[in-house]
């Protein structure tokens, strides 16, 4: 079995264990096991299902409800553009729409090479900084459109 | 562990002494504002430098919590205890590092990058919810401590009943600030009266509005405030345990957050028998997952149960039927965060700030069209107009202010000749707005107000859990008629469609989310009716 | 958790003076007294979401409508079930759940038998008041004796419930939000695949639309057995305990 | 005192609505002392004609020749009546929605075409297909609307007749969606 090799397994029983395999334990173990395995896979939601004795059609439902979680892969780099309100009015939009177009990518989706995911954001909280994007866990605010382009053209080279 | 006021204030003692040895501090906001334009790297930076030039015993260097400012970020602050002075730097980049700390070995002053203290945007603020934000150190319990913190659960432990601690919170007046606005104090006596042998404390920090950020600076800046109130009314209630949500999308707040728990725990002010007394409480940190509508307390509470963020029918009220379906408490970060004061200096001292109906002050997160964007504090009944143009520094390159929207997706859009009314709970509602958990978006009027409108109403749409049917289907619907408004493609009879919308979805939905999603349409048609007929073809 | 002793409680609904007892619904003590409240999502031995909102009423005194099937009775309250906004609003909503997905009725194999088309005659509702949506979904007809097509689908949530609270399964949930959200079977399988289905048929017994149904059955016989849950449930009440 | 005049048409449907019509049986005698049908696939008219007190339409709108009647339609007609299911859901036509134009012409003249001599989409008299299909109301106001599926004679019977004493049709306990 697997679980007893994989070392990310591992963490997920931790998160678990810690929280005593209550049924109440799902999302914050949901949480641990996005942040090991990088995204949801059916298996590791069937694991997580069976080790806290809960239905997988309940699990899935869970998982597919909040939209902290991936069920697919990310891709190699990725760009969160925030949709904030305060984004929203200082051109996000536009920008979004821009590295869509640039990239051959819808928001929420990974090109076809695997390069990019790009993401929107309901709001990073940086609202100060509008319009801003997250590229590869940096934030950059008070974006240009062209700068944007410019900033995943040089992350994904 | 501590047990005692005296052993509290020991702490308190030698925690000042430590820090007046050291006669000059630099403090650099590391909210998350300032972090994203690379404060973690100013501050190592400058520790470096500062300790490159041997000022290492004469000058501390500390990251503080948001200060507020953040459009001039990254901000550092020269604090001088002997001459009781701050200077304050805005706008700085990573090469400006060297020039802070030669400005400051030389004891000159860097002009370029000063931020002048007499700036109407902190003259015209009240900080009561972000005393300590942007001083103390977040990640040291001992700084809390050393700025009064705690004092107030010691203190209502050792020397009041629990019935006094809901007397000054009823009247203080303190109303909810996550959106509804009612009186704190009236839900924890109707929590405190249930016999029941198990009772929670939760606490929303979900903090989904887009364009609020708010409750995540106090996390991020002042997590002990937090605990503390919770943990006020957990004795207050007679309740033992409490959890904090948690927007996943904060991870520095989760870290404080849980950082802060570990250092209570250790002290022994969160656990058993806390100050010697039988008075037991325990706090988790639990993550959300990404789900505007968890904001909505049923929800909110199903989502701690580990489920789909379901809002159900009220009634029952948390308050009979909360968490694991016993009675509960939910309030949000800055409710919780407005406790200790009001527990340390009395109701009456809180009342006398803000408006008769609605006292206190409010935490607004200013943004998009406005000079100075950030965080303020202001007492409750300042005019909008005040907080923008005072405060905020008026709408940037001449243009005209067209709307405010406060209130978050849900709420309203006001247009610029009601400015001058008072932000209360209850001036904003008779415009059709509402508070919310205190979003405050300037637009100019290079914006399209049907865009505007489509924005929020899509929001929801996505956001919607799909439970009931207006609210599923009804949203869905409007952000469709929206697109021919947008398009100017809509005819007579979609005007007349998205009103009836607006009512069905108003009227009928199951929560307030359903409830309050047609708002910025029904304001706006009525404040904008103009700009709605306009995109109607004729043909 | 404090349980109160169930009381009697005297009320008005459309101003005729009902009693029930204080731990009933709104909703079963009109059923009692033989006053129709309009219900979609609600199925008596099932618990009550409050989702359709087709039973939404009136209580004199507050200006929100509550569903009957949640909303629990109080001395003295003063109902109305009938009003000219209540009925229009209710007709509103029905044409909201008529456009969500594709009913279409004639080539339906409950056609005749919907609780969805008949609630349509109820209401007098002659036409969508709001334009279809035209979403697309997948017919699951993998299961050697039912068939799922989600086109149909209400998400009225009965079969979710049954199978989680009367067969114990809990096979089915429901996945994403909104109006994506859809009904599964386990981790969105085909549903012959399904690790937790009994192949028990409760979930087709009680869907109240064309979405459940039996395979290779005409309109003519796919009939749902109305009352399955609730003589099930009193049966296993009433079970010999030797 | 005159006929009422009245037409009927029928758009995109399958014409089962209009043979319910015929269905009526001796009834139609019994109508035809009261109305003129001034315009139908019954009778030989060509152009839809003016002043026209209530004109019953089967069928949805799927091209730009059905939007350009209805709309005529429309200003012509005193009352409309939205005869049958796809008149007033879309029904069956508007299953269409579901894959687009394009889909069903590939299916139409080509997958399932023994022999398509043209090798394209004819593009000539052929009307084009809107990208969605929709119920008539989505594109003019209509006066009164009677389901079914085909709509059962009595009902239309009903509905004539109520609309001829001036009544609102009542047909609920003779036809529904599907029936």
């Amino acid at each position: 079995m697997p679980a007893q090799v994989d070392n990310r397994y591992k963490m997920v029983e931790r998160t678990m264990k810690k929280l005593g395999y209550e049924r109440s334990a799902l999302i914050e173990t949901l949480h641990t096991a996005q942040e090991s395995f990088g995204y949801l896979e059916k298996e590791t939601l069937k694991f997580i299902a069976r080790r806290l004795k809960l239905p997988f059609s309940k699990v899935y439902g869970v998982a597919t409800f909040y939209h902290f979680f991936r069920l697919k892969p990310k891709g190699k780099h990725n760009t969160v553009v925030c949709m904030g309100t305060a984004c929203y009015i200082k051109g996000a939009n536009k920008i979004l729409a821009k590295l869509e177009e640039r990239f051959n990518v819808k928001a929420g989706g990974t090109t076809a090479d695997d390069l990019l995911s790009l993401i929107s954001a309901r709001c990073v909280g940086s609202c100060s900084l509008a319009p801003i994007a997250i590229f590869d866990d940096k934030p950059i605010g008070n974006l240009g459109i062209e700068q944007s382009v410019e900033i995943v053209e040089e992350m994904i080279r | 562990m501590i047990h005692t006021l005296e052993e509290l204030e020991e702490i308190a003692e030698a925690k000042r002494e430590k820090d007046s040895e050291t006669k000059e501090e630099l403090r650099v906001c590391i909210g998350s504002s300032c972090l994203s334009l690379g404060a973690d790297q100013i501050e190592k930076d400058l520790k470096e430098e500062i300790s490159c030039r041997g000022l290492k015993d004469k000058c501390k260097v500390k990251g503080v919590g948001c200060n507020g400012l953040c459009s001039a970020g990254v901000l550092v602050s020269h604090i001088d205890r002997e001459k009781n002075s701050e200077t304050m730097y805005g706008n700085l980049g990573t090469s400006d590092i060297k020039s802070v700390a030669e400005a400051y070995e030389s004891g000159t002053i860097l002009k370029e990058k000063l931020l002048d203290p007499h700036d109407p945007f902190f003259l015209n603020q009240e900080k009561i919810v972000l005393e300590n934000a942007g001083y103390i150190d977040p990640n040291d319990i001992e700084d809390y401590i050393a700025h009064d913190g705690y004092f107030a659960l010691f203190n209502a432990i050792i020397e009041l009943s629990a019935e006094e601690v809901i007397a000054e919170v009823k009247k203080s007046g303190l109303r909810g600030r996550g959106g509804g606005g009612y009186p704190v104090g009236l839900k924890w006596e109707t929590v405190a009266k249930v016999d029941s042998e198990q009772k929670y404390i939760v606490c929303n920090g979900d903090e989904g509005d887009p364009g609020a950020f708010m409750d995540r600076a106090i996390m991020e800046a002042d997590p002990h405030r937090v605990i503390e109130g919770m943990a006020l009314a957990g004795f207050a209630c007679g309740a033992n345990k409490g959890y904090v949500y948690v927007r996943a999308e904060y991870p520095i707040a989760v870290e404080k957050l849980n950082k802060a728990i570990k250092q209570a725990k250790r002290l022994g002010i969160l656990g058993q028998n806390i100050a010697g007394s039988n008075f037991s409480f325990d706090l988790e940190v639990r993550l959300g997952g990404g789900a505007f509508v968890c904001g909505e307390a049923t929800a909110l509470v199903t989502s701690i149960e580990g489920n789909r963020g379901n809002p159900r029918q009220k009634p029952p009220h948390l308050s009979d039927y909360g968490l694991w379906g016993e009675p509960t408490i939910l309030n949000n970060v800055e409710s919780f965060a407005n406790i200790a004061p009001i527990i340390r200096k009395g109701g009456a001292w809180y009342a006398g700030f803000g408006t008769e109906k609605s006292p206190g002050t409010k935490v607004f997160a200013l943004s998009g069209h406005v000079k100075n964007t950030g965080l303020v504090e202001v007492p409750m009944g300042m005019s909008l107009r005040d907080i923008i143009y005072k405060v905020g520094g008026g709408v940037p390159e001449g243009k005209k202010l067209k709307v405010v929207q406060t209130g978050g997706p849900s709420g309203g859009c006001i247009p610029e000749h009601l400015l001058d009314i008072p932000v209360d709970y209850d001036s904003l509602k008779s415009v059709g707005s509402m508070m919310g958990s205190g979003g405050m978006i300037v637009t100019d009027d290079s914006q399209s107000i049907v865009e505007v409108a489509r924005f929020f109403v899509e929001f929801c749409a996505s956001e919607s859990c799909g439970k009931c049917v207006p609210c599923r289907v009804g949203t869905t619907e409007l952000t469709n008629i929206l697109d021919k408004f947008v398009a100017k493609t809509a005819t007579k009879e979609d005007l007349i469609l998205l009103q009836d919308l607006c009512t069905v979805v108003k009227e009928t939905s199951l929560c307030g989310l359903g409830q309050a999603a047609p708002n910025p349409v029904i304001t706006t048609l009525k404040y904008f009716e103009d700009e709605y007929l306009e995109a109607i073809k004729n043909d | 958790m404090i349980r109160e002793k169930a009381r009697v409680k005297t009320f008005k609904i459309n101003g005729t003076d009902v009693t029930g007892k204080s731990n009933q619904t709104i909703l079963e003590v009109a059923n009692d007294h033989e006053i129709k409240i309009p219900t979609l999502c609600y199925m008596k031995g099932l618990s009550c979401v409050g989702a359709c909102r087709m039973c939404l009423v009136e209580i004199k005194g507050s200006h929100k409508l509550i569903p009957a099937c949640t909303g629990k009775i109080k001395e003295g309250m003063e109902v109305e079930t009938e009003t000219e906004s209540l009925k229009k609003h209710r007709k509103f909503i029905l044409s909201m759940i008529f456009a969500e997905r594709n009913h279409v009725c004639s080539v339906c194999v409950s056609n005749g038998h919907c609780e969805l088309q008949d609630m349509s005659v109820e209401l007098d509702m002659k036409h969508s008041s709001v334009p279809y949506i035209y979403p697309k979904f997948e017919v699951d007809a993998s299961h050697e004796r039912f068939v799922y097509d989600p086109n149909r689908c209400i998400v009225c949530t009965r079969c979710v419930r049954v199978c989680n609270e009367v067969e114990g399964a809990h096979a089915l949930d429901i996945i994403d939000r909104g109006i994506n959200s859809k009904i599964i079977h386990d981790m969105d399988e085909p549903w012959a695949l399904s690790e937790s289905c009994t192949s028990c048929g409760k979930c087709v017994q009680v869907c109240p639309t064309g979405t459940l149904t039996e395979k290779g059955v005409s309109s003519a016989e796919m009939v749902k057995k109305k009352s399955l849950i609730i003589d099930l449930l009193e049966a296993r009440e009433n079970r010999d305990r030797k | 005192m005159s006929k009422v005049r009245v037409a009927t048409i029928w758009l995109d449907g399958c014409s089962g609505c209009h043979m319910s019509f015929l269905d009526m049986d001796e009834r139609l005698v019994e109508i035809a002392e009261k109305i003129d049908v001034v315009y139908s696939p019954y009778v030989d008219t060509k152009e839809f004609p003016g002043d026209v007190d209530l004109t019953i339409v089967e069928g949805a709108l799927s091209t730009d020749h059905d939007i350009t009647m209805i709309k005529k339609i429309r200003k012509n007609s005193k009352k409309i009546m939205a005869l049958g299911d796809c008149a007033i859901t879309g029904n069956v036509s508007a299953m269409k929605n579901l894959s687009g134009s394009e889909a069903v012409l590939q299916r139409g003249y080509f997958e399932l075409a023994d022999e398509n001599k043209l090798g394209r989409v004819p593009s000539e008299v052929v009307p084009k297909l809107l990208d969605t299909v929709h119920p008539l109301h989505e594109i003019v106001p209509i006066d009164f609307y009677v389901p079914g599926c085909p709509t059962p004679a009595d009902a239309i019977y009903k509905a004539i007749t109520d609309i001829l004493e001036g009544k609102e049709p009542d047909t609920k306990e003779l036809t529904r969606f599907g029936k």
